[in-house]
Parts: C-alpha cells; sequence; structure tokens
C-alpha cells in the first residue's frame, strides 16, 4: 500500500526540531480574517521561523446550506440559488445546473441557445480569470495588475447586464435553454470586446511575465506533481499546470464546445508560475472561443419544450462542466416530485484547497499566500 | 564651538549609563534588559562625544546599538518570556559575584589614588575635526598589525559561526 | 531685529556653527514643520500618482482633487481611539513609536540643504545618519515585540534581520562615496555631509559620474539598499499587508500608528537626502560645468519660480475644468485659492534676494522628490521579493558589489 | 436498464452477484454489496484505472431499513470514463474510509459525516468539516428541517436566541 501520509494535513503530524536551540514553533492563524485569505478562509499554520510545518484549513463561515435549500425548492427554483456559491463565475455554475436538470428530463437545448451559453460562459471564464489574476498578484504585492483586470472584467460585466439586467449572479440560463433572446448588437459587442481586450492579455502580461521579482516568486513555489493532483481529485488549470492534457470541454464536451477549435494549455513543473502561465493562455483560448462563435450564432428557438411544471422520472444524475476553477459537477436525484430529492455539487474549489497543504509544506510564509492565490478559490463555493 | 554645560551632561549621561546598567542585570524581562542595555550605550556614546571623539561615539551607535543590540534582541524575542521570568534573576554565585565586584572597585580606587599622577591635569585637546584622521591613522598605521590580526580573528569567527549553523542545514 | 536677520542670512555658515543657539532653534522648527508638510504632500501625491498609474482618480471628495485628503486623513487618526493590547507591555508599547518618530526626525539636523541650510554641520556627519537611523530598527522591534501577537513579532523579526543586513551593503556604499572625497590637493577626506558636497563641487563632477561606472554601481547599490531600508515597496516584508496584515504595527492605532506612517515617510526622505548628498551633488545646479557663466547661472536661479508658477498654472487649469455645478462652487473656489497661493510663491522666488538664498534648498528638495517618485513609481509596479529573496539579493549581489565598488574605487582613487 | 461492458463483465465474474450494474440516461453505476467495500474499489483504482475519484456523496432515504445510498463517483483519465459506485447501508452503520485509495476522498468523507452523520472506519481526522465542532446533527438528513438549528450551540457560542 502506498503511502498516503503525505496527502493528510500536517499540522500534528511531524515532531518538532530539537538538534540545536531550543526552539519553539509557532502557531499562526490566518484568518478567517486576513487581507489574503480571499473570504473567510482560515488556515492555520505550524511554523518553525518562517518555514511552514503544516497547515490546517478550517472552513465553513460561509456555509449556506445550499444542497439543503435545493430539497426544499422546485428545480426552476433553485437555479437562481447556484449562481450564489461561485459568484464570480456564476454563468458556469448555471450552465451547469441547467444541463444537469435538462439531462436528467432527457431534453436538448437547441443551437442557438447552446452559442449564447458558450459566448457567455467563456466571457465569464475570462472575466473569472481576471478576477483571479488581479488579486493573486496583489497577493505577491504586485498592486496596479487588480485595477487593470478590473476594469476590463467590467466591460464583461457590462455585456452580461444588456444581456439578462444582473452584472454578478446572472442567472443567464434556464432549463432548456436561455430565457433571453441576445439584444440588439449583442455580436458587435462581443466582437468589440474581443478587440478591446486581446492587447490587455498582453498589457498584463507585461507587467508581470517577465518581470523578474515575479517570476523569483512564482517559478517553484507550491510545485505538485500531475501523480498527487490526481491523487488529491485537483482539477482545472492546477490540474493542467502539472502537465495532464484534460479539460472537460475537450474530454467530455457538453455544450457544443465539440464544434470548437481551442487548444488546452499545459503547464510542466506544476508550480505558481505555470499555473499562472496555464490560466493567461486559457484566456487567449477563451477570445478563440468566443471568436469563433460569435460569428456564426444560428437563427431559431432558445427554449427547448420543456414542460410547465418540471418532473423528472425517478433517477439519478451526475453531470460536470469544467468551471474556471475546475469540475463542477452536479449530482442530482429525482423522486419524481417537482422538487429534486438530492442535488450535490461537487465543488472544484473545496477539492483544489485540499491540495493547499501539500502544496505549502515546506515552504515559507510568503508562499501560502501565492499557493492560496494560485489556486483561486472562492469560498462561496467552497462552503456552500 | 564652545562647549555647554559640560558637567551638567557628564553626570546626567553618566548617571544614566549607571542607572540603566543597574536595569540591565535587575530587570527579569530579558527584553526590557536588552533596552536598557542600548540606553547604556547610547549613554557611552554621548560621553565619548563628551572627550571629543566623534567619530567613536557614531561607531558606537552605529554597531553597538543599531547592529548588536538589534541582534540580542533579535535572539531574545524568540525565547519564551514565561519561561525566562521563572527562573531565578541571581544565581547561587551572588557570593562569587560580590568578592569580584568588591576586587574589580577596589582596584579602580586603588587606580584612581595611586594613578593621579600619571595623567596630566589638562588633557591635550585634539581638535574635532581631525579625530576622524587621527583614528585612521593610528588603525592603519601605528597598530596596522593588530588590526590586521584582529580582523583576521573575526573573520575565523565569521566563517566558524557559518560551519556551525550549516551542521544543521 | 531685522539687521540681525539679514546679517545672520549672509552669514557663510551654519547656525550649529556659528553657535547661533537662537537660528538652531529656528532651523529646526523649519525643519520639522516642512518635514510634516512634505509629508503631508508625499501623502497626497503618493495615492494621486498611484491612483493614475492604476487608472483610477484616487482622492477626489476632500477639497479640489482632493487636496484636503491627507488633513482630513490626520484628522481622523487624532481623533481615534487609541488601542492598547491588554496583553501589550505597556511601556515598550508605548516608546516604540516614539523611537521610531525621533530617529527619523533627529536624523535632518545635519541634512545640508544649502552650504549654509542645515542646523549643524557635523564633522562625522554621514556615520552621524546612519547611526541615528539604525537606531530607528530598535523602535520597529520593540513595536513589533511589545504587541504581544504573533504577525508584528514576525513583521519586527523581518526587519529587524532586513535592515541589519542592507545596512552592510548601504555602508560600504557610502564609504565608496566617502573615498572620493580624499581625492583632492591634501588627500584627507571628510564624513560631513556639507564637506561631501563641497568636495563634488571642487571636483566638478558629482560623484555618480565620478570614476564611471563605479561611482554609478555604489549609487544603485545605495538606492536599492535604501528601498529597503525604509521597508517601501518591493522591500516591504515587515508590513506586506498580504501575509502579515500589517506587520510590526498590526496592533497600533490612532495617534499611535500616525507616528509610524509620519516616521516611515520621513525616513523615505532622510535616506533620499543622503543619496542626493552623496552622489547627486546635494545642493548644486545641474549642468554646473557645461552650462557655466553668469547667463546660465541666472537662467537656473529662475527656475524654482518657473516651477511654481507651473503648479499654479495647472491648479488655474482645472480650475477652469471644474464642473460648472453650485456644489462645486466652493472647491473651485478652494482651487484658485490654492494656484493664487501657489503664484504668489513663484513670484516671491523671483525677487533676487530670495532666489539666490533659495535655489539651494530647492535644488535639493527636487532632487529628493526625483527620489520620492521612484519609491511611487517602485510601489506600483514591483510584485514583493520573498524573505529569502530579499536576503539573498542583499547578502549576495548587494554586499559582494559593494564590497568590489570599494575596492575598485580606492585602486581607481590610488593610480 | 442493465449495462454491459467488459468491465462489469470482469468484476461480476469476481464478485458474483454482490455487483448490480446498470445505466439510466447513459451514465453508468453499480450498486454494490456493502460487505464488497473497500476491495471493490481498490480493485476500480489499480485494476482498472478509475485513478481520480470525483465525489463522495450520500442521499438518505428515512424510510427505507438501509436508509443511506453512500455512493463514490469515479472517473479514469486512461479510458475518459465516468462510472458511479453505490451502496446501500441502514443507519448507523460505518463504511471502510477510501482515505487509504484515493487521498481526496479526505475531505469528502468528512463532509459527509458532517452532513449525514456516516462514520467512516479508518479515516485519519474524522470531524466535522463545514459546521462547528460542536453542532448537534446531521443537516442533509430528511428529518433535519429546513429552519432547524442547534438552539443549544447558537446560544453559548453566539450569545443569541436564535441565527435566523
Amino acid at each position: 500500500m502506498p503511502d498516503t501520509t503525505k496527502y493528510l494535513s500536517h499540522l500534528e503530524l511531524g515532531e518538532p526540531d530539537q538538534t540545536f536551540l531550543d526552539t519553539n514553533e509557532l502557531i499562526i492563524n490566518m484568518g478567517p480574517q486576513h487581507p489574503a485569505t480571499h473570504g473567510v478562509l482560515r488556515v492555520i499554520l505550524k511554523l518553525d521561523g518562517e518555514k511552514v510545518l503544516g497547515t490546517e484549513c478550517v472552513i465553513g463561515y460561509l456555509h449556506r446550506g445550499v444542497e439543503k435549500i435545493a430539497e426544499n425548492r422546485t428545480y426552476a427554483m433553485f437555479n437562481p440559488y447556484v449562481d450564489r456559491m461561485d459568484y464570480v463565475a456564476a454563468v458556469s455554475n448555471g450552465l451547469g445546473y441547467c444541463e444537469a436538470v435538462e439531462k436528467l428530463l432527457n431534453i436538448q437545448a437547441p443551437p442557438r441557445a447552446n452559442y449564447i451559453r458558450v459566448i457567455l460562459t467563456e466571457l465569464n471564464r475570462l472575466a473569472s480569470h481576471m478576477l483571479w489574476l488581479g488579486t493573486h498578484a496583489l497577493d505577491i504585492g504586485a498592486i496596479t495588475p487588480l485595477f487593470y483586470t478590473f476594469r476590463d472584467r467590467e466591460e464583461i460585466l457590462k455585456i452580461f447586464e444588456k444581456y439578462c439586467g444582473a452584472r454578478l449572479t446572472t442567472h443567464a440560463f434556464r432549463i432548456g435553454g436561455c430565457l433571453y433572446e441576445t439584444y440588439e448588437g449583442f455580436e458587435q459587442d462581443v466582437t468589440k470586446f474581443l478587440k478591446f481586450v486581446t492587447p490587455k492579455i498582453g498589457e498584463y502580461e507585461e507587467l508581470l511575465t517577465t518581470n523578474r521579482i515575479w517570476v523569483e516568486r512564482t517559478r517553484g513555489v507550491g510545485a505538485i506533481s500531475a501523480k498527487d493532483c490526481i491523487a488529491l481529485g485537483v482539477t482545472g488549470p492546477v490540474l493542467r499546470a502539472s502537465g495532464v492534457k484534460w479539460d472537460l470541454r475537450k474530454a467530455q464536451p457538453y455544450a457544443n464546445y465539440a464544434e470548437f477549435d481551442f487548444e488546452i494549455p499545459t503547464g510542466k513543473h506544476g508550480d505558481t508560475y505555470d499555473r499562472y502561465m496555464v490560466r493567461m493562455q486559457e484566456m487567449r483560448q477563451s477570445l478563440r472561443i468566443i471568436e469563433q462563435a460569435v460569428g456564426k450564432i444560428p437563427e431559431g428557438p432558445i427554449m427547448a419544450k420543456v414542460p410547465k411544471v418540471i418532473k423528472p422520472a425517478v433517477g439519478e444524475i451526475y453531470h460536470s462542466i469544467e468551471a474556471p476553477k475546475g469540475e463542477l459537477g452536479y449530482f442530482i436525484v429525482s423522486d419524481g416530485s417537482t422538487q429534486p430529492y438530492r442535488v450535490r455539487v461537487r465543488p472544484p474549489s473545496f477539492v483544489n484547497l485540499q491540495a493547499l497543504d501539500l502544496m505549502v509544506r515546506g515552504q515559507l510564509v510568503a508562499d501560502v499566500i501565492a499557493v492560496i492565490g494560485t489556486l483561486d478559490i472562492v469560498l462561496g463555493e467552497v462552503d456552500r | 564651538m564652545q562647549p555647554v554645560a559640560t558637567t551638567f551632561f557628564f553626570y546626567l549621561l553618566s548617571g544614566l549609563a549607571v542607572f540603566s546598567g543597574v536595569l540591565v542585570i535587575t530587570r527579569r524581562n530579558p527584553v526590557h534588559s536588552a533596552l536598557s542595555l542600548i540606553v547604556t550605550l547610547l549613554a557611552l556614546a554621548g560621553l565619548y562625544l563628551m572627550l571629543y571623539a566623534p567619530f567613536v561615539a557614531g561607531v558606537q551607535i552605529i554597531l553597538y546599538a543599531g547592529g548588536i543590540m538589534v541582534l540580542f534582541l533579535f535572539v531574545i524575542m524568540l525565547v519564551s518570556i514565561e519561561r525566562a521570568q521563572k527562573e531565578e534573576t541571581f544565581s547561587k554565585l551572588w557570593l562569587v559575584g560580590i568578592v569580584a565586584a568588591v576586587a574589580l572597585g577596589g582596584l579602580f580606587l586603588g587606580m584612581f589614588e595611586k594613578g593621579q599622577a600619571m595623567f596630566p591635569e589638562h588633557v591635550l585637546k585634539l581638535p574635532e575635526e581631525s579625530n576622524t584622521q587621527q583614528i585612521a591613522v593610528l588603525l592603519y598605521g601605528n597598530y596596522m598589525f593588530a588590526f590586521e590580526i584582529a580582523s583576521l580573528l573575526l573573520l575565523v569567527a565569521i566563517i566558524g559561526a557559518v560551519v556551525m549553523a550549516k551542521k544543521r542545514i | 531685529m531685522l539687521n540681525y536677520i539679514t546679517s545672520y542670512l549672509s552669514s557663510k555658515s551654519t547656525p550649529g556653527q556659528a553657535g547661533n543657539m537662537l537660528w538652531a532653534f529656528i532651523y529646526i522648527l523649519l525643519i520639522f514643520g516642512g518635514l510634516s508638510v512634505a509629508v503631508i504632500a508625499m501623502n497626497w501625491l503618493e495615492r494621486k500618482i498611484l491612483a493614475h498609474m492604476q487608472v483610477r482618480l484616487g482622492p477626489m471628495r476632500v477639497g479640489p482633487h482632493g487636496l484636503l485628503q491627507p488633513i482630513a486623513d490626520a484628522i481622523k487618526l487624532l481623533i481615534k481611539e487609541d488601542i492598547m493590547p491588554a496583553e501589550a507591555d505597556k511601556f515598550v508599547f508605548w516608546v516604540a513609536p516614539l523611537i521610531v518618530v525621533i530617529t527619523a526626525f533627529v536624523v535632518f539636523i545635519v541634512v545640508p540643504f544649502g552650504p549654509t541650510h542645515a542646523v549643524t554641520d557635523m564633522n562625522i556627519g554621514i556615520l552621524f545618519m546612519l547611526g541615528v537611523s539604525s537606531l530607528s530598527v530598535l523602535g520597529v522591534v520593540m513595536a513589533g515585540w511589545a504587541s504581544n501577537s504573533h504577525y508584528p513579532l514576525m513583521g519586527a523579526l523581518r526587519s529587524s534581520a532586513q535592515m541589519v543586513s542592507y545596512e552592510i551593503a548601504m555602508g560600504l556604499a557610502v564609504v565608496s562615496a566617502i573615498l572620493m572625497t580624499s581625492l583632492n590637493s591634501t588627500g584627507t577626506g571628510t564624513l560631513s555631509m556639507i564637506g561631501i558636497v563641497q568636495a563634488q563641487q571642487a571636483q566638478h563632477t558629482w560623484f555618480v559620474f565620478k570614476f564611471f561606472p563605479l561611482g554609478l554601481i555604489a549609487f544603485v547599490v545605495f538606492a536599492i539598499a535604501m528601498v529597503a531600508e525604509t521597508n517601501r515597496a518591493p522591500f516591504d516584508l515587515p508590513e506586506a499587508e498580504s501575509e502579515l496584515t500589517a506587520g510590526f504595527h498590526t496592533e497600533y492605532s490612532g495617534f499611535r500608528w500616525s507616528l509610524f506612517f509620519l516616521a516611515e515617510y520621513s525616513a523615505m526622505i532622510a535616506v533620499s537626502s543622503i543619496a542626493v548628498t552623496l552622489w547627486l551633488g546635494g545642493w548644486l545646479r545641474p549642468f554646473p560645468t557645461w552650462l557655466s557663466g553668469d547667463t546660465w547661472d541666472f537662467v537656473f536661479s529662475l527656475v524654482p519660480g518657473v516651477t511654481f508658477l507651473f503648479l499654479a498654472v495647472l491648479c488655474f487649469r482645472s480650475t477652469v475644468r471644474m464642473p460648472k455645478h453650485p456644489y462645486f462652487r466652493v472647491q473651485t473656489m478652494g482651487l484658485a485659492a490654492f494656484g493664487g497661493l501657489l503664484a504668489l510663491i513663484a513670484i516671491a522666488l523671483f525677487i533676487p534676494s530670495v532666489r539666490d538664498r533659495i535655489q539651494d534648498i530647492y535644488w535639493f528638495s527636487a532632487k529628493v522628490a526625483g527620489f520620492m517618485y521612484l519609491y511611487i513609481w517602485y510601489r506600483g509596479t514591483f510584485p514583493r521579493y520573498r524573505f529569502d529573496q530579499l536576503m539573498k539579493v542583499g547578502w549576495k549581489v548587494l554586499l559582494p558589489t559593494g564590497l568590489g565598488v570599494l575596492v575598485l574605487t580606492a585602486v581607481w582613487g590610488v593610480f | 436498464m442493465p449495462w454491459h461492458s467488459p468491465l462489469v463483465e470482469r468484476l461480476q465474474q469476481q464478485y458474483g452477484s454482490g455487483i448490480e450494474a446498470s445505466t439510466y440516461l447513459g451514465q453508468n453505476y453499480m450498486v454494490a454489496d456493502r460487505s464488497l467495500v473497500p476491495e471493490l474499489l481498490q480493485v476500480l483504482r489499480d485494476q482498472e484505472r478509475f485513478d481520480y475519484c470525483v465525489d463522495i456523496t450520500a442521499v438518505h432515504y428515512p424510510e427505507r431499513e438501509k436508509a443511506f445510498d453512500l455512493l463514490w463517483i469515479l472517473y479514469s483519465h486512461r479510458h475518459n470514463e465516468r462510472i458511479r459506485v453505490k451502496i446501500m447501508i441502514a443507519d448507523g452503520e460505518s463504511v471502510p474510509s477510501a482515505v487509504s485509495i484515493w487521498p481526496t476522498a479526505n475531505w469528502l468523507e468528512r463532509e459527509v459525516y458532517d452532513m449525514f452523520g456516516i462514520r467512516f472506519e479508518g479515516h485519519p481526522d474524522l470531524k466535522r468539516i463545514l459546521l462547528p465542532d460542536g453542532w448537534k446533527g446531521h443537516p442533509l438528513r430528511k428529518d433535519y428541517g429546513i429552519i432547524q438549528q442547534d438552539n443549544e450551540w447558537v446560544q453559548i457560542n453566539l450569545g443569541i436566541e436564535s441565527g435566523q
């Protein structure tokens, strides 16, 4: 049997080093109110000087019982709730949930709806990555990229607002398709945005990619091997940065991703720098997908034939999509009534956060910040 | 430049030095002791200034107060204060301590009494401006050999420290 | 009385040297006041410049273009509740900000704003500055330890290690500049701040260009070390907010915190003054040899007034561009008044006697202001170093470089 | 609908009727005997290369005798295949932990424990993960009301009458 203790939290494991001076280990409580824990994550650090001996994450400060709420709402009523989990990528959450219920009902969204879904989801991926980049850079001490990314993310949110009236928790899709037809000038807006944002990504890279301090701070920090990633169930850009070319959009295409031509960027070393590069390239790939999609949105209905009252047959379904943070899965159990019997959300942030301990052990306190940032967690999704 | 209120400053500084020196050995909290020691060192720097040795005073501040004592504090801060406070301030060797203090005091007094004739009534006042140059000439001219030996000794100590620390890694 | 003042103004030595207690006292007050104003202005400028680097506006609400924002902040800090942690070491907690602020201000008594514009001219001036500013680390360490909390303690540990390490590189760079002062007929150098600038004047070159590129390298070493010494980005680890919340002053609030703030900015000005004095010719105007002669002297003496006139014009331009809404009437008037004030200062600076007297101070301040802008620029551009990398830069890059430059300077100077 | 594949055949050869494989809406799952766990999971990972444990979750059926469905959602990177393994257990029954098979099970099992009260034997650190440590009750059980809370805990720890 392989030794799996290395995957466990090392807060209590390990003997204090007593070979030299009798130095005390320092237990530091990072969070829940801390500028760099992206919300209300609390990390208990065991330190030897500045070196991290072990960590333990204390989560649940933002627990709202989304899964319990789902059991007491109808299928359609639960739809807006999923936006509140990963609130920086609300569109992706909605897409995953709608597709899962559609699968349970055994219906297909019409092609036009699928195109709109892909465009909005990829825009949302861009927005999520931009927010990640800004906050991650801020954690490492570069304060300027934050404002640049927020400036550009604003343009995406404007498109969302024009499309469905909401900027953050969009509730853009409905079970069976989309509720809203694209507004007048939607395609022009998206094309204009593509033109606007392409040089901007270069601008972020100019500030960071070759910056000596940035490279020194991120290269070799929080490295995790592909084997460990898979063992820990880590998905998304973190997994890809470790060299595993795995993206659900390609592996098990959903919506109509199979129609688009894009690449899966991967890294080599699985360190923070690679994760940064993977996400930067992913942003470019997203732009590519949007560019292909926006040119050929077909005419037609945007809503499939969905019964007024959604009552799926008894059964279970698991459907997952590639959210900006990794595999976002919905496991829905139907008992034949109008309300789901059980909805389980497989949150990527929650599972990815588990890798934190392995990634930071033996590194310095400053690296913990960099690694939390690079995992790109959203506490709303971790705690649900 | 004419010195102002020399006697006043002399007694002020020496009083401060003695007072904080006493604090160094009586404080239970090691950080307080270290801080008192810094005050002592600064008072000494003031005394050097009064002796028209500004360079020595400056070096005293930079090296002792700004450098060495910071490293002292660095170590002391990491030591658990609770344990240090429980330990007895004066060890059982206080008898030896008193004997040593008396002997040292006697030596000083003896020197003061007997040696008064050796010192001239008025020390030759060097101009303040040339103090630094004087030191340089002495260190790098007359006592060149001793100076180099001392620096070699320090180098050995540094290498020793590195080697000892390296072992642990 | 007037005679007394004019007689002093025409004297050719600093008040400390002349033993003139009254004038020394006035100078101390002036420097203290001027420094406080500079820190306030720096606060506003940093927020404005950083904001414009980051595609935002910065303070805009309190006063026209947020000009009164630092004052509002200062008032807020002063009336804020003064919190002292229950478990803190009361005395040390109380005395730490005092030490930091006193050391940051005391160094200014040797800063030569002009050949006669210094409180005193100590013959160990540069040593005094380095020594006293090295004491400020004590205050930082005390603050961190006395808070009796983990983050401040780690901040204190970091900053003590950092400041002690970078002091060495800094010292080596300084020594190589001091070595250059001894390249005269008598062969004796000086540690006096005024003496160093006078040596540059006598050698007709700023030390940054002396023995090119040795002077430049020493200057760069110092310029990096001084950023680390003042705990500013990218070396702001002791107060790295994303790691240690606020580092050694996490537990401080209100007035005590504002003392740390004051000390940080005046320390920045102080080390910039050292750099300006040692390498950039202190109060000397630029291009003393290329553009020499009475005409050029006259032209350069007009620069201070022109600068203020330019600022006044900027102000008036913004006044014209203020929104015409009645809400903004007071702000518009305030901005116009501020512009008027700047214009008055500009006119005053054109008066010949003032002009001659003030231009030393102007050039010195302008050079220091350049450094202040660099500080802000760094902060807007660089991510933060990690602790081990910081130490690596200090010990493995700056220290050998400083040492090498020192040796080479000595060799070059002898041959 | 029954599910036929070489994988199922191999497993049924080994375990006989302990495994019942079906497919629903194109998704394959197998219902296994409680006694086959963890051996089955180990086999699935080592021999069938289901190297990635996507999720572990449970469903509560209070009216059933075996009140809980416990599910492992597995994915194979090599075969690009996803299956679900389901066992049924009674309330109070404990299940061997899968942490030594997939380290990711650590937090997932803690969440199942937190929400359903299913204990996992051999879990290194089985404690609540989302709810506070002293909380009473397991919210995702069907008999736990949607506005129910641990009043005692709220009073002691928050000093208020109700957290709602």
